[in-house]
């Protein structure tokens, strides 16, 4: 296991490293002067030189980037453009919004969704598996933006009964926070429960139709032992990769909810670092959401590989 | 009028006031202004309370009644809601978009203000005047004005403020206002309590652009580090900023040496939304107290809810649709009036404002502006349009991009222009931008002096221009030849020299005579179309007392309170 | 006669079983009767598809989802399983029944420890916690798993597949059930590890007197293992009888057929051809009321077609459902015997191919694994040679490196004395076109979204440098060669039947003039009566265009009838090569001689089992001294562990890697068989 | 249970295609997702033909509610809600099948490259494409409109190229299996080069995944259209699009005190849920069908 997790270690940080350079050239491509952005159409061409200067903006492109780089293992993404202040006092924040939004969409959507996609296995095409898939498949058509609107004007407008806004006012409490996320979380929930549900139903479906589940009937295992025991834990393998590869969304890519809540979560950030052409901040950002997309993957092997003993002891090809 | 008020007016016709308050106090006696123009023009002039009080005595008006701002209970702290969010640093003299220039003025104070009513009232200077040229204008500071950080407030400090604010070098925002009227070597300290601004130019309205008209003018020290505004505490309002997270929200606490006694409110938090919906729904579920700005087309719940209380300032902040001048097919003026006639002004103002507008008549002489002259109306007369259109050699129309940018009620404003000039053959493809592509790219240089920058340089655009309190930079800058911000590429001589006129002359005789002139000139030239001048409207909860709707969305809170 | 007899362990009664497929039901056992006495053991026997498998999931009430039992009775020891409640059934399930399966490794849950997944059979039972643990320490001893406390820890994937199918059957016996379900239970395991499974089934069933229900394909395992056994074909019991009488005195068309087809005994390709059994299995549910054989029968009449033949007694438990079965042991053959006799070979001449000192050395997860070390053969004109060994003796990375589809680490390869270039796509047109092979799983050998003609062509335009009229021409005598109708030409692969799919593969290694073709194991996929007509096929067009083959089989009965000469490989080593008969009929090596061993035959008897203890050894870390040392029943002493013996030539043509001299060989090997004898 | 399933697929493999387009024409998921993405491509093509209104018509009041003349109500500028709902597939029709086209073609290539040649090559553009993958693709679509400017044609190039390394792995993975098995290797015996082996041997092999992908990935491109749209990179007014009425009409939904206004939003939304899910029922129905 140790060198499959080695292995994976390794793999993660080349990945990071082509996604430092990926993301360095696209924000090179950015149009405008990284001075003429920050200090306005009227500015002097002198100070607009100036500026660039003192930012680096002028050196060449490959120094940009190893110094860009070198800071950022440092924990020093430098200083945003936009806002003259150190990038790291903005993402930093808005980062640990994210993930907080993130973990309770998943606290929400994963053991709901599991439960759905089991239930809806066991009940292979009959009315409660229909059921189950078409409602989760109808749920993830949706567009985010339109759920997550009716479900701000039905429960924070109309009834009233959330607040409508997910940045809570300062010194809320935990229990206050998860209140004031549970509007955007269920429009998350809304749409990666079809998906989650979907990979849990075909999972178990497979672990149902394998050997060893018939081997465990053969020996007379009752239902719920069988599925407790046999068919659940193999079947939910390939539901962690899934849910994994959904991190990447849920951190960053929550422009719209974020937008529509009012939350201060890193796709807010990012986006408008884009829009103000603020590439410190944009670089930074795009990288962070990188870097956590690559730390929830490695997790998640490490899980798979814990709950895999395949993994966890040597071979398998 | 008892005698001694009679006797102090009389002396003060006499000795202090110079032809220029002599010339306003005759003709709001011979009746050429109304109550409110008058006041109005007092304050711009810098007369005190007690004069304007005695002139209005004497010519049989009511007392005047100042300032009588209701209080709530003191306490509590505001919730607003500003939208958007700054986009940049916070050194004042960079504010250029809403949110800046919000989160900066509650903590901010200038040499004088600008009311919803559109008088000036003094704030850090107690009074001013002018020479009977217009040219030298001279401030009278406030006594005792303390700093946040302690220190007291002198002439250099508003020296380096406004030398600062004029600099060209300097990345002032305020160099359109200033541009033409006053530079660097013209800010003066006289003593110790007085300054003087030496005006390049005649300037009647001066006042104005000293007000929190010029939003960047906020007081700060001489010895002011740029870059600090939002680390330390250094404005003289009633309100400190202490803490500013950019995208997020910004909090404030009462300063306690403010020369205007203790506020109301226990602190602000002032909370960033970049979407109008989400700010609407924050006030609706009471998560906010108060939203700095509302548009009637995306905040239209606010309008029908009974728990929700309407600011509403008019003023002159309106849409500018300019037409390219100097290339087809806008360079033929009967082409730009076919245009301006196709549109439905009357609907259109029901429909983007539920009638919370004023009609624009393509000048940009707005209704609140008194030197203004009421023209008469255009409206839609799509006959006359086709006239037009054909004695243009143009019967079938043409194909054109309008250029906007999606923000407010500009998309639907673009939808229903491209409808409406559709009946006169002209076949528009609208491109809407987002704000920053819309404004990207250079304004300054070749190959026309206007930079390379959508909003100066698409045939016909939609841009949003904030109020001013006079037409002054309306007119220099959008429609002067070479004017910074002429979208139009306008260049006609006659009018350069009316606007130069309009802006030296003090008296509003004068000032009228070439409005009349310029709007005619404007009208028939058509360079842009002025569709409405809307209300600068805010919204709040019923709970907010002593708020009222600043004409250049400016948030004043320092006699507001909670009930 | 016992006043209270005991049960039948199995009693099916007139079961038809069908599937539904696209809303049609679909007969797959027409009316199946057989019983397995108690304590008794039963071989059910045929080709696939024929509803074998169908019968053992039926017993234990498992079939598939779209599957029923539309009429008859199921009864396992007594209680009809159809009828029984879901409890009764699961209560069964746990005491009375057993089924072990193909493929051990999916039959074991990959997440749970071994010890607890066999504990279960015990906790389910009601047995506490600590004394299902002892008592599966104890059944796993029973299948002769050596370090229990060890295995109990383990998961099932760090088991090879002979423990892994002990664990099964530990667990399967572990309930002492009254019937135990064999389904190709050693299908896919090596011959020696088959063996030694086969061994341990045996003896278990001997020592607990569990009745077997035991389904194979092969006929060789039911001989060894059963008393009496079943033919089915297309869901019909056809004949039935004790194993002797119905292996050499089959009554059956179908059963004659069978055992035709099966190279044995020592058959040679110079001897004679195969016979075959001709056609195709009829489709699934497919309406017959006449006799189910009858359109592949050489005895077929009149009356088969229309009149469903009865059970016709023959003798005491034998019956046959043949209107004919008189006529069945003289089945005209379809494929005359002798047809063209292979050329003589000049071994004089220039080699054909010459492999010299071949090694290929992979790089996996950090270790070196000699997957080839070494091996030097050379192959003449028209001659065969056959590749034996267990899986991962090297036989295909040695043919991979001979067509260039791997690179060897070391050796070269000649053609007519002449080096070609290790890599394949440096090799010229003419070297590629010398060198060819026919794979083992013409499904995956062949382009399912190519037409037979599409992928013809190609073959003739790339190998033979043909197009237009002239490839128009080629490609027909090419169908032609591999006895392919030509109506083929258009469809695709997977309307084709296996056999057919291998004609068309070896009609596309045959597009260009091929010098040598390897054959890697060609008809482990078929069954066996197509295997016959392969094998066939290969001779002939050996004999008319005398080239070589290097046959790759496990199957010795097949390479033993095919080959000139025979290499046995292990842990890539060459043990021994030399001519067929001689490695054959020994003295051989002891590897050779325990894998010969193993293969269980139609003809029964003949040699005794060699035992081979313990695993294969991992290629990544193979035994030091002689690679055999550790399984070898013949080892002489410390020698074999500390020294490699090198590849002598103990006498003409035939080299052997051994310590013990050949006429000690000779000795031991013909004491045996005189035991035996 | 492949034992069971082998007597079929030998007998009967002969009528196996056709069976596979019946099969898909007898599946009732298939069916129902044909017909409400055949709905909507119709609407997109006729639907200015059959619109009770013309859809860029402002004449009628504003904010009407649903009934009377106007089925669905009027919007804030009074145009008829359901004659712009029913026309406005039309641009989302365009978008999103071109892009996904250019991010099948793409990612076929790559995952073709990659799982064809393994080894350097298949690493390094592995990783490439293992870093593209970290990030939201939301974000890279919104920076590169941000760069690129937004139109019709940069909105199709880049939806197409964020999703080529998504479709790459599908078709990697794909190519992977096929690779081992002896036809590629028979291909590489009688000379053939590499292109050859990719595209005409390996490549018909794969269509079913590809095939799947594709429609699953259709669904992706109508969404991330819509979303980008929504926030103003997308569709551009004055088209009746759905995201465009929604991003246009979303705020109105607070005002309580007339029911929300819901029918702009609602009518709009539902006719983009519907078109998302007919095409996964497509996608649902192809990957059953061949599955099998």
């Amino acid at each position: 296991m140790a060198r499959f997790l080695a292995n994976r270690l390794a793999l993660s940080i080349v990945t990071l490293f082509i996604l430092s350079v990926i993301v360095f050239a696209a924000t090179q491509l950015l149009p405008g002067d990284v001075g003429r952005n920050v200090l306005g159409p009227f500015a002097d061409q002198k100070s607009v030189d100036l500026f660039n200067h003192q930012v680096g903006a002028d050196r060449p492109l490959l120094v940009q980037y190893g110094d860009w780089i070198w800071k950022f293992l440092h924990g020093d993404m430098g200083r945003s453009l936009q806002y003259q202040v150190s990038v790291w006092s903005l993402l930093g924040p808005s980062l640990v919004n994210s993930l907080k939004l993130a973990a309770e969409a998943f606290v929400l959507v994963v053991p709901l969704s599991i439960l759905g996609g089991v239930a809806a296995a066991l009940r292979r095409g009959r009315l409660a598996d229909r059921a189950i898939t078409i409602t989760g498949l109808s749920l993830t058509a949706v567009p985010e933006f339109v759920s997550a609107i009716f479900l701000i004007v039905a429960f924070g407008v109309f009834l009233t009964w959330l607040p409508v806004n997910a940045q809570w006012p300062q010194g809320t409490g935990l229990v206050g926070q998860m209140r004031y996320l549970l509007l955007p979380s269920l429009a998350l929930v809304m749409v990666l429960f079809g998906y989650i549900a979907r990979m849990a139903r075909h999972g178990t479906i497979e672990a149902l139709s394998a050997d060893y589940t018939r081997t465990a009937y053969l020996n007379g295992l009752g239902t719920t032992t069988v599925i407790g025991r046999h068919v659940l834990r193999n079947a939910l393998l390939p539901t962690i990769a899934v849910v994994a590869t959904q991190t990447g969304y849920l951190i960053g890519g929550l422009l719209v909810i974020e937008k529509l809540f009012n939350y201060n979560g890193i796709g807010q950030r990012i986006y408008i670092a884009a829009q103000n052409k603020d590439v410190t901040m944009l670089q930074s950002g795009v990288l962070l959401v990188g870097v956590v997309y690559l730390v929830a993957t490695f997790i998640a092997d490490l899980l798979y590989s814990v709950l895999n003993p395949r993994i966890r002891f040597g071979s398998v090809e | 009028m008892d005698k001694e008020r009679r006797r102090r007016y009389e002396q003060y016709r006499a000795s202090v006031a110079g032809p220029v308050e002599n010339t306003l106090l005759d003709e709001f006696g011979d009746g050429e202004l109304d109550r409110a123009e008058f006041l109005r023009r007092a304050t711009m002039f810098g007369l005190s309370a007690s004069v304007i009080g005695a002139a209005l005595e004497a010519l049989g008006h009511a007392p005047l009644a100042f300032a009588g701002t209701e209080r709530g209970t003191a306490g509590g702290r505001l919730r607003v809601g500003c939208i958007p969010p700054p986009a940049h640093g916070l050194d004042p003299h960079t504010y250029a978009d809403t949110g800046s220039l919000v989160t900066g003025n509650i903590a901010g104070e200038m040499l004088n203000r600008t009311t919803s009513t559109g008088t000036l009232v003094p704030e850090l200077a107690t009074s001013w005047k002018s020479n009977a040229a217009a040219t030298v204008w001279t401030y009278e500071l406030r006594k005792g004005v303390k700093f946040q950080t302690g220190q007291e407030m002198t002439a250099d400090d508003v020296v380096a403020t406004f030398k600062r604010l004029v600099d060209p070098n300097s990345g002032s925002q305020a160099l359109s206002a200033y541009k033409g009227v006053l530079s660097p070597a013209g800010v003066q300290k006289v003593d110790k309590d007085t300054v003087a601004f030496h005006l390049d130019a005649p300037t009647g309205g001066f006042p104005f652009l000293t007000s929190s008209t010029t939003y960047q003018a906020i007081i700060l020290p001489a010895n002011y580090q740029l870059g600090t505004f939002e680390k330390t505490p250094q404005a003289t309002g009633a309100f400190k900023l202490t803490s500013y997270t950019p995208g997020v929200g910004a909090t404030y606490q009462p300063f306690e040496g403010w020369w205007g006694g203790k506020p109301a409110l226990d602190g602000v938090d002032l909370k960033y939304f970049s979407d109008d919906a989400a700010v609407v729904s924050a006030l609706l579920g009471n998560q906010i107290d108060l939203i700095n700005e509302v548009h009637v087309a995306t905040g239209r719940a606010l309008f029908n809810n009974p728990n929700v209380q309407i600011f509403s300032a008019h003023g002159a902040t309106h849409r500018l649709v300019p037409m390219l001048t100097d290339a087809p097919p806008f360079n033929d003026f009967r082409v730009r009036q076919a245009v301006a006639l196709s549109l439905d002004r009357v609907a259109i103002r029901k429909r983007l404002f539920n009638d919370l507008a004023d009609l624009g008549n393509d000048t940009p002489f707005a209704p609140v502006f008194p030197s203004g002259v009421k023209l008469p109306q255009r409206h839609k007369d799509i006959r006359k349009a086709r006239q037009l259109m054909a004695a243009a050699g143009k019967s079938r129309g043409f194909s054109v991009d309008l250029t906007t940018y999606k923000a407010f009620e500009l998309p639907l404003l673009a939808q229903i222009i491209q409808r409406s000039v559709k009946e006169i053959g002209i076949r528009m493809n609208l491109k809407i931008l987002t704000s920053t592509a819309y404004y990207a790219g250079s304004q300054l240089g070749p190959p026309k002096g206007w930079g390379t920058t959508p909003w100066l340089n698409t045939p016909i655009n939609i841009t949003d221009w904030g109020g001013r309190a006079i037409p002054n930079v309306y007119l220099t800058a959008s429609l002067k030849s070479k004017g910074v911000w002429n979208a139009s590429h306008y260049s006609n001589k006659r009018f350069d020299s009316l606007a130069n006129s309009y802006i030296g002359s003090v008296s509003l005789k004068d000032q009228r005579k070439f409005a009349r002139q310029i709007e005619l000139l404007l009208q028939h030239d058509t360079p842009a179309i002025y569709p409405y001048f809307y209300f600068q409207l805010g919204g709040g909860a019923k709970r907010v007392r002593g708020y009222h709707a600043d004409p250049q969305g400016l948030v004043y809170l320092s006699h507001t309170s909670l009930a | 006669m016992t006043p209270e007899p005991t049960p039948l362990a199995l009693e099916l009664r007139d079961l038809d079983v069908v599937y539904r497929v696209r809303g049609q039901d679909r007969q797959v056992l027409r009316g199946l009767t057989l019983t397995v006495g108690s304590g008794e053991s039963y071989g059910l026997v045929g080709e696939s598809g024929c509803g074998k498998s169908t019968t053992a999931l039926a017993a234990v009430q498992y079939l598939p989802s779209n599957g029923r039992v539309r009429s008859g009775s199921i009864n396992v020891a007594g209680r009809d399983v159809v009828r029984l409640s879901r409890a009764e059934l699961r209560k069964l399930r746990a005491t009375e029944v057993s089924m072990v399966y193909q493929d051990p490794s999916q039959a074991l849950n990959p997440s749970i420890k071994i010890g607890r997944q066999v504990a279960a059979v015990f906790r389910v039972r009601g047995i506490g916690r600590d004394e299902a643990e002892e008592r599966t320490a104890a059944v796993l001893r029973h299948v002769q798993i050596a370090d229990v406390g060890s295995v109990m820890n383990r998961y099932p994937h760090q088991l090879s597949g002979g423990m892994q199918q002990r664990i099964v059957i530990a667990m399967a016996l572990a309930k002492d059930p009254a019937l135990l379900i064999l389904d190709e239970p050693t299908t896919g395991l090596d011959a020696t590890v088959e063996a030694e499974v086969l061994d341990l089934i045996a003896q278990l069933q001997a020592e607990l007197r569990t009745a077997v229900l035991f389904v194979s394909h092969n006929l060789g395992v039911i001989g060894k293992m059963c008393e009496r056994v079943g033919v089915l074909y297309a869901g019909r019991l056809v004949e039935e009888g004790p194993v002797d009488v119905v292996l050499q005195n089959p009554r059956h068309p179908y059963t004659v057929g069978l055992i035709r087809c099966i190279p044995r005994g020592g058959v040679r390709k110079d001897h004679g051809r195969l016979d075959t059994i001709p056609g195709f299995l009829p489709p699934l549910g497919e309406e017959l009321p006449g006799c189910v054989f009858v359109d592949r029968c050489g005895l077929a009449r009149e009356i088969c077609h229309t009149v469903e033949p009865p059970l016709y007694q023959l003798g005491e438990h034998h019956i046959s459902r043949c209107h004919f079965h008189e006529e069945a042991p003289e089945l005209p053959r379809v494929i005359p015997a002798d047809l063209g006799q292979p050329l003589p070979l000049d071994r004089s001449s220039t080699a054909l191919v010459r492999i010299e000192d071949l090694e290929k050395i992979y790089r996996q997860r950090g270790h070196t694994v000699h997957a080839v070390s070494g091996v030097s053969v050379s192959i003449w004109p028209g001659e065969t040679v056959g590749l034996v060994g267990e899986s991962g003796s090297g036989k295909t990375t040695f043919a991979r490196a001979l067509l260039g589809l791997v690179v060897p680490t070391a050796g070269t390869v000649e053609v007519d004395g002449r080096v070609v270039p290790p890599k394949l796509a440096r090799r010229s047109r003419e070297d590629v076109e010398a060198l060819q092979i026919v794979f083992q799983n013409p499904d995956s050998a062949l382009n399912r979204r190519h037409t037979v003609r599409r992928i013809l062509r190609r073959a003739l335009k790339k190998l033979a440098g043909l197009t237009g009229t002239a490839a128009a021409a080629r490609l027909l005598d090419l169908v032609q060669s591999v006895r392919l109708a030509e109506r083929y030409l258009t469809v695709r692969p997977n309307q084709l039947s296996g056999g057919l799919k291998q004609r068309v593969a070896i009609a596309r290694a045959f597009a260009g003039e091929p010098r040598l073709v390897v054959c890697d194991e060609p008809t482990s996929a078929l069954d066996v009566s197509v295997q016959a007509a392969i094998l066939n096929l290969l001779v002939e067009l050996q004999v008319e265009r005398r080239l070589s083959y290097l046959f790759i089989s496990h199957d010795l009965g097949v390479v033993r009838y095919l080959s000139d000469r025979i290499a046995v490989l292990y842990l890539g080593r060459l043990m021994e090569l030399g001519p067929a008969d001689v490695v054959f009929d020994g003295p051989h090596h002891p590897y050779t001689e325990a894998l010969l061993s193993a293969v269980p035959t139609i003809d029964g008897g003949g040699r005794e089992r060699i035992r081979l203890e313990g695993e294969i050894p991992s290629a990544a870390n193979p035994p030091t001294g002689c690679v055999f040392h550790t399984r070898c029943p013949r080892k002489i002493g410390p020698i074999c562990e500390q020294e490699e013996p090198p590849l002598v030539t103990v006498e003409r043509d035939h080299m052997m890697r051994c310590h013990i001299p050949i006429e000690e060989l000779r000795r031991l090997q013909q004491d045996k068989d005189a035991i035996t004898a | 249970m492949s034992t069971i399933a082998s007597p079929a697929a030998g007998s009967e493999a002969r009528i196996a295609r056709r069976e596979t387009l019946r099969q898909l024409l007898r599946s009732p998921t298939f069916l129902t997702g044909a017909a409400i993405v055949g709905f909507w491509v119709f609407c997109a093509v006729f639907g200015f033909a059959i619109a009770p209104h013309d859809p860029q018509d402002q004449s009628f009041t504003p904010l009407l509610r649903p009934g009377g003349a106007h089925l669905l109500g009027t919007d804030n500028l009074g145009r008829d809600v359901f004659s712009r709902v029913l026309v406005g597939a039309g641009d989302i029709l365009k978008v999103a099948p071109l892009a996904t086209l250019l991010g099948i073609a793409g990612g076929t290539v790559i995952g073709l490259v990659t799982g064809y040649f393994r080894g350097l090559v298949d690493n390094v553009i592995s990783r490439i494409v293992d870093a593209w993958l970290a990030l939201p693709v939301i974000v890279i679509a919104v920076t590169a409109l941000v760069a690129l400017g937004a139109s019709t044609i940069t909105l199709i190039v880049v939806i197409g190229v964020v999703f080529m390394p998504i479709v790459s792995r599908t078709v990697r993975a794909a190519v992977l299996g096929e690779r081992q098995l002896e036809y590629v290797q028979a291909a590489r015996l009688r000379g053939e080069r590499a292109p050859y082996a990719m595209f005409v041997e390996i490549l018909p092999n794969v269509m079913g995944p590809i095939i799947v992908e594709a429609t699953v990935r259709l669904g992706y491109a109508i969404f991330t259209v819509a979303g980008l749209t929504f926030l103003g990179f997308g569709v551009q007014p004055p088209s009746p699009d759905w995201a465009l009425q929604i991003s246009d009409g979303y705020s109105l939904l607070n005002d309580t005190a007339h029911q929300g206004n819901y029918w702009i939003v609602l009518f709009p939304g539902m006719a983009v849920a519907s078109l998302v899910i007919g095409v996964n029922l497509i996608a649902d129905g192809i990957s059953r069908a061949l599955e099998r």
